[in-house]
């Protein structure tokens, strides 16, 4: 089934992830929605349990049986990925849609040599002898800028830095040349200066090849340079969605405009200045969850909060989830150099 | 299994070696009894002396026996059985440093002469007039030439002989395969029946029965009473009772080897020997051909005198002694026992009521044995079998003439017991040891317990004829017709 | 001055993290959690209840039972329990080859069997444990000594071993426990060693040496809590370890010594005549087997619910 | 800033620490230098801001600054003075810990009062009412409510922990807390909230920090000074405004640009940096950075760099070399 | 590597020295071998001629070297009892115990890792709980009591295996199986627990976002991973089953040198009990060296630096 150019690749409506939890239901992703297109970059930011992995394992079919996750809508190139067997899944994994995890030291299987694990995700979806996985390999390798490449093949990923892990996943990811490709927090485990290597190398080759990209991180400084859209996660869901310009210059909700707040900037915060901050702690989603999941949290909160809250828009792609139009008041709330 | 014309039978303790002398164990001396020949053989049933490797045999002098050999009796390996043969097993064994274990089957004798192909003398160190016990007994005859190559080690991979059966096969310890000599000679023993006997070493007597249950074992012995009488009630197999040479005792510090405590006093020790119900042991317990004894030797045996003073059941009379000696609230010991323990649970039990706190140390024998060499036990749990030498010297004289397991140190006894030991006079001997014997009951340097039983199970389509030697012998097993 | 920083209105925010926290330290104490998830495990609860029986009946076995275990009647041999034919209602579980009420002898067996697997499990957690913290905390040469031990000791053949000692100094109930005491402290060794390990290494214990503590301190008040329930259920598991062993080696005739009433010299008392009367090998080794199997079940159960992965 | 009179409260001189590590079951354990002749110094009331890449040393720092390590080669001087390993007790007194991770830094098993009490009850420091007292008194300070005295750490959240932690880090009233990435394990929300105390916390006690982050721009917000170490070396210092404002070191220059400000209208920096990861095993040879250095020279393969000395700093590299030269 | 071996090697020595050191000390407290030798029906003047003949009234110190450099020669010295080369006596029934520890051990991880692998794979499934209830069974039950039971069962009751004897496969099944079963919960725990752990593990995630098949993300990634704990547990289990093997080659009648041990000490047959000590030792560390290899060969971060 061929997507025309403008079509979405990638389409979540309403996605929901329960966890069955000896205390009760966890709603742990709740009616989350977003489309992506080809070439385009959707950055997911938020807060450490947000659900920000877990939206992107469900897309992945990798969610684990005992979890409950419903959508009214799945779709990937055309396919509803809601009503795929395990094993037309197995077949797009890999293939068509790949996943570059967060730790770069445990993600390679310890046992098996980078060359085996490289030609294994080639092979496992085409044709080919053992001789063209290798050369595609090598290839491979070399674009995501390692040297050496052929003798790399036979080290194992112990004797491989942080860095050169996460560039063998890359390169593992991108063997069969996916459409869309799931970067959760790729960059978390490293230092400054590979971080930004590896996001260029990542943007180049997201470039290049023209795939989708979800980058899953809680950076702000990476979704502001890499990001075309931006989904702000707060306790489950998107609390506001829209194209990185508009998220960072003209923020709706509370809570993404106290994140801002939060981080030094350097040239803009001064020195020593007392940075904003959001206070108290993300509620817990077990049990039945009604209302702004911010509202415990937020400044302008009122009592309305507590009921449905509906989705404000503006424009085609800024969409956010507050009682206040545009999030107004907000600003004296969040609480910015509250000390006199 | 009569189909295969195979005795498969089981050995419970693991065979150190099948040579004759150098193990000490009675599934030795069942091994040797088929495999070998003495120059006499006891007839079991008449008692009398009859002879076997030797047709005729007369004491020259009190220490010089004289021996006419059989002739035309060949070893399983062919070699001729000749004076020869007899002269160097003699010779071989008496010698100490050759390591016999058990030194007192052969230290009686000091060498064999040769007077000419078929004639020996055999000189004993003394008089020895339990001499042909030992001959028709422990006292085997090995081929020399095959002995002198091979030696102990060898005859104990592949034992030679002149015995009714010869061996097929040896893994020490294990399995032992014997087969029927064909040209066994014309021996009291009578030839052997079967044609194989296959013998395995199982240690356990419950994997014994099992094996029993399940036609792996045809004939097993040693079968405690409770078992033997559930066999017997089960039908499927033949059970025979024989009393053995065996009895029971408790042995008692009269002398204070261990150090001064109550049983150094001869009331306790009789107020002891009140004290325990053997009666009801025997009945319940022990059970088959067993019997309560009261001297300290087996009563068959010759100079067993079986008048002594008795002690019969009778817990307050044994209070009573105790309170007369001191102790009217009793007192605590250590009771060391090897073997039975229930028999020693029991015993234990009765001390109990009359106040006596035995605590029962259980001990391996060789341990328990070291203790009582060292002089280190006030009363211990102990049985003894005396080679089936149906002699009081094998049993009174080995334990009351001051050795390191005397444990009364009675001069007089000791005077009576090497005035018998060494007279060849039998009106002597049985008045000397009924002196001691005497003694030791007054005394209570002992008390004796009971005579063991044992138990022989086998299939119905065996015939077997236990005798109270305790010895199986596989040639007198056959099929029933 | 602290109180210049509430003073200046610090926090407005503050306040209302002072309400979350106020929400949240409701979530209970350790303790609690712990109560409840021993009570959402079966085999835990199972182990406890089964082991806390047993305990009882150990405590309370002359109120049990009018029998005395030790008082033998010779007449009365083997009388089948109650469910035979031609049992003895006086005997509810039947008498022994002795004719001592089994019943009797199994309730006061059960002291024995728990106080061998407790004491021998108490002096090889002794040792164990002090070796095992040793190694784990300082490491480097006291580490390669204690290892060395430990590979001396699993080297070492434990029946073979604890078998020649009790046919050299004779069973008693004294020196089985001291013998597996002294053998089974290996695993203490092992599991102490490697936990202490791991929690040396956490920050907390670098804080507590930062502040300046002892190592005593910092082993018993900062190390010690963390690894106790590791220890525990060494404990439990080693303690079902000795009394099986225990009853092998009076299997083999070298255990405790009659009359003791241990379970394991029942067995080996009732095996002569296991093919024809087997209940005298039933009771004692289903009673045997239902200790240790609560016993394992009440360790595996605290390993389950004090797994690292289960803390809150 | 330094004042000349007045030794630096803490200064470490040419601190080598060498670890054997052991690679396979094969091999013979191998010398790491986690430090390689670092010397620094900490004036009274600095920040003193840590940076570097992952294993470079800057744990195994504060480690020997707490005495938790002793240095294999070098000396730590307190006020001047050369601190022995027997001084656990003294330096405690001065110098406490905030560490990175706030889960581990909380003994589980111990409740929250004990925790912050325990400093107190190690020096015998008053009865047990003025400790409970002081303990109020730490937890007003630090922000967290009266209640959580009786509870456990994992009853609150990563940022109440870590004010646990800083809670009992200040409670014997130290000069200098050592942070060694106090809140890289945090959330941006919640990190907010601990840079904010601790900027507060140093107001109000003058308190001097050592701050170790890999966040530059956490660094640039609280530091006075920044040292940047590269495999086991410090390989420029200088104060905060001038090397923010002027990196000198390449190494330097290239961790500056690779924070990624949240700006929107820039891409991903390139940082001209290879991809050739160090290795602490076997360090390079001549400057240690030089096979990622883009502005390589022969001189860089076979000489280690020149120290040199700028108006308040160092800088380790073979470029400045040249230029003063010429 | 060289030095590495030589120091492992180096280190085996010292444990064997160690724990010959230990053992032979402890019997030599035992009391005197000389009685031992002489039988069970020796007299005192017996016992003491082969005391002095055996050399018993030296020092302890000077008895244990020499005994020890005979014993590097390979000569252990004559049994008491059987009055043959110790080394004969003991290669003669290590065969059987060999065996019987072979078996048991294959049994034991043929059931245990498939099981635990089972078990791993589907938490709290039927087949989690039959492994639980198995392992748990397994731990509680006496072995010697589990022997009978089978012997009841199969010997006497079904007559489909002999209850004794060493001279067919069938002897050697319900051997096999109680020491087996002895062994598998420990092997079944382990594996279960380190299947959980790495199916739990990033790697395996990755390898199902590359579209591995379950069978092949269980077999090929997973299990390499979880073994390599299992292969020391199997080595240490090893060397106890050949040392405690007592029990069931005393049920079922093998003469293996478990047997052979136990009647040794009974008999206070000195050089026999001392040598199987030895070699037992010997066994286990020879087993442990092997698991080493064998995890070094699976787990390339413990082969190559
Ligand atoms: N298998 C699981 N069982 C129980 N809870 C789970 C499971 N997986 C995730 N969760 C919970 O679901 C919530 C969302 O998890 P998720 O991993 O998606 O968060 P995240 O946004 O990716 O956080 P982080 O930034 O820490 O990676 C968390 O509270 C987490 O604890
Ligand atoms: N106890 C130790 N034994 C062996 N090597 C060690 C030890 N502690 C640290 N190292 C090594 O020393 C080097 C410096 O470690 P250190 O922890 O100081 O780095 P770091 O700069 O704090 O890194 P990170 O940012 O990851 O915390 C690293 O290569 C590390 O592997
Ligand atoms: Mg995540
Ligand atoms: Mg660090």
């Amino acid at each position: 089934m061929e997507v025309g150019m403008d079509d979405p690749i990638l389409s979540v409506r309403h996605l929901t992830i329960d966890i069955p939890l000896a205390q009760g239901t966890m709603h742990a992703v709740r009616g989350i929605g977003f489309d992506l297109k080809r070439g385009e970059t959707l950055c997911i930011v938020g807060e450490s349990g947000s659900g920000k992995s877990l939206t992107s394992l469900a897309i992945m079919g990798l969610l684990s049986k005992k979890l409950r996750q419903k959508a009214e809508k799945l779709q990937f190139a055309g396919l509803d990925l809601r009503n795929q067997t395990p094993r037309m899944m197995r077949g797009l994994r890999g293939d068509r849609m790949a996943m570059i995890f967060q730790e770069p030291m445990t993600s390679l299987n310890p046992a098996y040599t980078i060359g085996d694990q490289l030609e294994e995700a080639y092979l496992l979806h085409r044709k080919a002898g053992k001789a063209e996985a290798r050369a595609r390999a090598v290839e491979l390798l070399g674009k995501v800028g390692i040297t050496a490449a052929e003798s790399r093949l036979s080290q194992y990923p112990h004797q491989l830095s942080g860095g050169l892990r996460q560039r063998v996943m890359i390169a593992m990811a991108l063997m069969c040349e996916p459409e869309l490709i799931i970067a959760d927090e790729p960059t978390t485990a490293l230092d400054v200066t590979i971080q930004a290597q590896i996001l260029r190398l990542l943007s180049d080759l997201q470039r290049e090849m023209n795939m989708a990209m979800i980058l899953v991180t809680h950076d702000l400084g990476i979704v502001a340079r890499i990001a075309d859209k931006v989904a702000v996660m707060y306790a489950g869901e998107v609390v506001e969605q829209g194209t990185a310009a508009e998220i960072f210059d003209n923020p709706r909700h509370p809570y993404t405009r106290g994140l801002l707040r939060c981080i030094p900037v350097p040239g803009k915060t001064k020195p020593g200045e007392r940075l904003g901050s959001i206070p108290g702690i993300v509620p817990s989603l077990v049990g039945n969850f009604q209302g702004c999941a911010f509202r415990g949290r937020c400044d302008v909160a009122e009592p309305i909060c507590s009921e449905m809250v509906p989705v404000q828009e503006e424009g085609q792609e800024h969409m956010w989830r507050c009682i206040h139009a545009a999030g107004e008041g907000a600003s004296e709330g969040v609480s910015q150099g509250v000390r006199p | 299994d009569k189909a295969n014309d195979t005795l498969n039978v089981a050995f419970t303790k693991e065979l150190e070696s099948v040579d004759s002398y150098f193990n000490s164990a009675r599934e030795g001396v069942i091994f040797q009894r088929s495999v070998w020949d003495g120059l006499l053989y006891l007839n079991q049933e008449t008692g009398e002396y009859e002879g076997n490797l030797a047709t005729s045999w007369q004491w020259v002098d009190d220490t010089t026996l004289e021996l006419k050999l059989r002739e035309g009796v060949k070893f399983h390996n062919g070699e001729e059985f000749d004076a020869d043969d007899v002269v160097y097993t003699v010779n071989f064994v008496a010698k100490p440093e050759n390591g016999v274990v058990v030194q007192r089957n052969v230290n009686w004798m000091k060498e064999a002469v040769k007077v000419d192909k078929y004639t020996v003398r055999i000189i004993t160190n003394g008089p020895f007039p339990a001499a042909f016990e030992y001959l028709a007994g422990p006292v085997s005859i090995y081929p020399n030439e095959y002995y002198a190559e091979a030696g102990p080690a060898g005859m104990a991979l592949k034992p030679v002989g002149t015995g009714p059966y010869q061996v097929e096969s040896v893994e020490p310890g294990k399995h032992f395969v014997l087969k029927r000599y064909e040209g066994y000679h014309d021996s009291p023993k009578g030839a052997a029946s079967i044609g194989t006997v296959d013998i395995r070493t199982i240690p356990d007597v419950n994997t014994q029965l099992a094996e029993l249950f399940s036609g792996g074992l045809d004939f097993i012995w040693g079968v405690p009473a409770d078992q033997a009488e559930k066999i017997a009630a089960m039908g499927r197999f033949t059970v025979a009772n024989e009393s053995t040479m065996r009895i029971g005792y408790l042995e008692l510090d009269a002398a204070g080897r261990s150090g001064d405590h109550p049983i150094t006093k001869a009331k306790v020790r009789q107020a002891i020997a009140h004290a325990i119900d053997r009666q009801a042991i025997v009945d319940s317990l022990l059970k088959g051909k067993s019997k309560v004894v009261h001297s300290a030797c087996f009563p068959t045996q010759f100079g067993c005198e079986q008048d002594v003073t008795t002690y019969d059941y009778d817990p307050e009379k044994a209070k009573a002694l105790l309170a007369e000696a001191g102790y009217p609230d009793g007192f605590s010991v250590d009771f060391y026992a090897y073997r039975d323990r229930p028999y020693a649970e029991a015993m234990l039990s009765y001390l109990a009521k009359v106040g006596i706190q035995a605590n029962l140390k259980y001990l391996q024998y060789s341990a328990l044995r070291d203790m009582r060499f060292k002089g280190e036990t006030s009363m211990s749990f102990q049985t003894w079998g005396s080679y089936s030498v149906n002699d009081a010297s094998a049993i009174t004289s080995q334990f009351f003439k001051h050795g390191a397991e005397d444990f009364a140190r009675d001069d007089e006894v000791l005077a009576w017991l090497n005035a018998a030991d060494t007279s060849v006079d039998p009106a002597v001997r049985k008045e000397n040891y009924s002196e001691a014997l005497k003694k030791i009951a007054d005394q209570a340097y002992w008390v004796p317990l009971f005579s063991y039983n044992s138990n022989y199970v086998f299939t119905q389509d065996a015939e077997f004829t236990p005798t109270p030697d305790e010895v199986v012998r596989f040639f007198q097993v056959s099929w029933k017709q | 001055m602290p109180g210049s920083i509430r003073a200046s209105g610090w926090g407005e925010a503050m306040a209302r993290t002072i309400e979350t926290v106020a929400e949240e330290i409701r979530s209970p104490s350790p303790g609690a959690m712990l109560r409840r998830r021993i009570f959402g495990h079966y085999g835990l609860v199972f182990g406890i209840a089964v082991l806390t029986i047993i305990v009882l009946i150990a405590l309370f076995a002359p109120l049990l039972t009018s029998h005395d275990p030790y008082t033998q009647d010779l007449m009365a041999r083997m009388k089948p329990p109650f469910w035979m034919a031609g049992h003895d209602p006086d005997h509810l579980l039947g008498t022994d080859h002795l004719g001592r009420d089994y019943l009797a002898r199994l309730l006061y067996g059960a002291r024995i069997s728990l106080a061998i697997g407790a004491v021998a499990a108490l002096i090889s957690g002794l040792i164990g444990t002090a070796m095992g913290v040793a190694a784990g905390y300082f490491g480097g040469k006291v580490d390669l000594v204690v290892t060395f031990l430990i590979n001396v000791r699993l080297a070492m053949p434990v029946v073979l071993v604890a078998l020649a000692v009790v046919a050299i100094l004779g069973g008693s109930l004294e020196v089985v426990i001291v013998v597996l005491g002294l053998l089974l402290w290996d695993r203490f060794a092992v599991v102490m060693r490697s936990s202490v390990m791991q929690v040396r290494d956490l920050e907390y214990v670098n804080a507590a040496k930062a502040i300046g503590c002892s190592v005593p301190r910092i082993v018993l008040s900062e190390i010690m809590p963390n690894v106790l329930n590791n220890l525990i259920v060494v404990a439990t598991l080693e303690m079902a370890h000795a009394i099986l062993l225990e009853a092998a080696l009076s299997f083999l005739g070298l255990g405790v010594q009659p009359p003791t009433p241990s379970w394991g010299l029942m067995i080996s008392e009732g095996k002569q005549m296991m093919l024809f009367e087997p209940w005298l090998i039933a009771i004692p080794g289903v009673a045997l087997f239902i200790l240790v199997l609560a016993i394992n079940l009440l360790g595996d159960g605290l390993r389950d619910v004090t797994a690292p992965e289960n803390r809150g | 800033m330094s004042d000349d009179v007045t030794p630096p409260v803490l200064e470490l001189v040419s601190v080598t620490k060498t670890y054997q590590v052991k690679q396979g079951m094969f091999a013979k354990p191998k010398p790491l230098h986690a430090l390689n002749g670092v010397s620094l110094k900490l004036n009274r009331k600095d920040v003193l801001g840590l940076v570097g890449e992952s294993g470079c040393g800057k744990s195994t720092l504060a480690k020997i600054l707490l005495g938790l390590e002793m240095p294999s080669e070098g000396q730590v001087l307190v006020d001047g003075k050369e601190i022995t390993a027997g001084e656990r007790r003294v330096l405690a007194r001065r110098i406490q810990p905030v560490f990175q991770d706030p889960y581990s830094s909380l003994n589980p098993r111990k409740s929250i009062e004990d925790i912050i009490a325990l400093p107190l009850v190690v020096h015998g420091v008053g009865d047990s009412a003025s400790r409970a007292q002081s303990v109020t008194k730490m937890l007003d300070l630090v922000g967290l409510p009266a209640r959580v005295r009786r509870g456990y750490p994992n009853q609150l959240s990563g940022g109440q922990r870590q004010r646990v932690a800083i809670a009992r880090a200040l409670i014997m009233n130290p000069e200098i807390v050592i942070c060694d990435e106090p809140t890289s394990a945090l959330d941006v929300s919640v990190q907010s909230q601990i840079l904010n105390l601790l900027g507060d916390l140093r107001d109000e006690l003058g308190l001097t920090y050592l701050f170790i982050s890999h966040n530059l721009a956490v660094v640039e917000h609280l530091a006075t000074r920044v040292a940047v170490m590269y495999l086991g070396q410090v390989v420029e210092e200088a104060p905060s405004q001038a090397l923010f404002a002027n990196p000198r070191h390449p190494y330097t220059q290239a961790l500056l640009d690779s924070v990624l400000t949240p700006d929107p209208s820039l891409s991903v920096p390139e940082t001209y940096l290879g991809a050739a990861y160090p290795n602490p095993i076997s360090p390079p040879s001549g400057c240690r950075f030089h096979p990622r250095c883009a502005q390589l020279k022969d001189i860089c393969r076979s000489m280690p760099p020149p120290h040199i000395l700028g108006p308040d700093g160092h800088v380790d590299c073979h470029l400045y070399a040249a230029a003063t030269t010429q | 590597m060289l030095a590495f071996a030589l120091k492992r090697l180096g280190l085996a020595v010292l444990v064997t020295l160690t724990v010959s050191l230990v053992s032979f000390s402890l019997l030599f407290m035992s009391g005197d071998p000389a009685s031992a030798i002489a039988g069970e029906n020796a007299s005192a003047t017996d016992i003491e001629a082969i005391r002095t003949l055996y050399g018993f009234d030296r020092p302890f110190l000077v008895q244990y070297t020499d005994w020890l450099f005979s014993a590097l020669r390979g000569d252990f010295g004559q049994s008491y009892y059987f009055k043959l080369p110790v080394a004969d006596l003991i290669a003669d029934r290590l065969s059987t115990t060999m065996l019987l520890g072979i078996c048991g051990i294959s049994f034991a991880l043929l059931t245990a890792v498939p099981l635990g692998v089972a078990a791993a794979v589907r938490p709290n499934s039927f087949i989690d709980r039959l492994a639980l209830f198995l392992s748990v069974m397994g731990q509680a039950m006496p072995s010697f009591w589990f022997g009978l039971v089978l012997i009841v069962i199969f010997s006497i009751n079904l007559g489909l295996l002999p209850p004794s004897g060493s001279s067919s496969w069938k002897n050697f099944v319900m051997p096999t199986v109680v020491l087996g079963y002895y062994a598998m919960p420990a092997i079944m725990r382990l594996t279960r627990a380190g299947m959980l752990e790495v199916l739990n593990a990033d790697y395996i995630r990755t390898a199902r976002a590359k579209g591995a098949s379950e069978w092949r993300v269980m077999f090929k990634h997973a299990l390499r991973n979880a073994v390599v704990p299992v292969v020391s547990l199997a080595a240490v289990q090893m060397g106890f089953m050949l040392g405690g093997s007592i029990v069931v080659e005393s049920i079922f009648a093998l003469h293996g040198a478990g047997y052979l041990a136990w009647e040794s000490i009974a008999r206070n047959d000195l050089p026999t009990v001392q040598a199987l000590i030895l070699i037992f030792s010997l066994f286990y560390i020879v087993f442990t060296f092997l698991s080493d290899l064998a995890n070094a060969w699976l787990d390339p971060r413990i082969r190559v630096g």
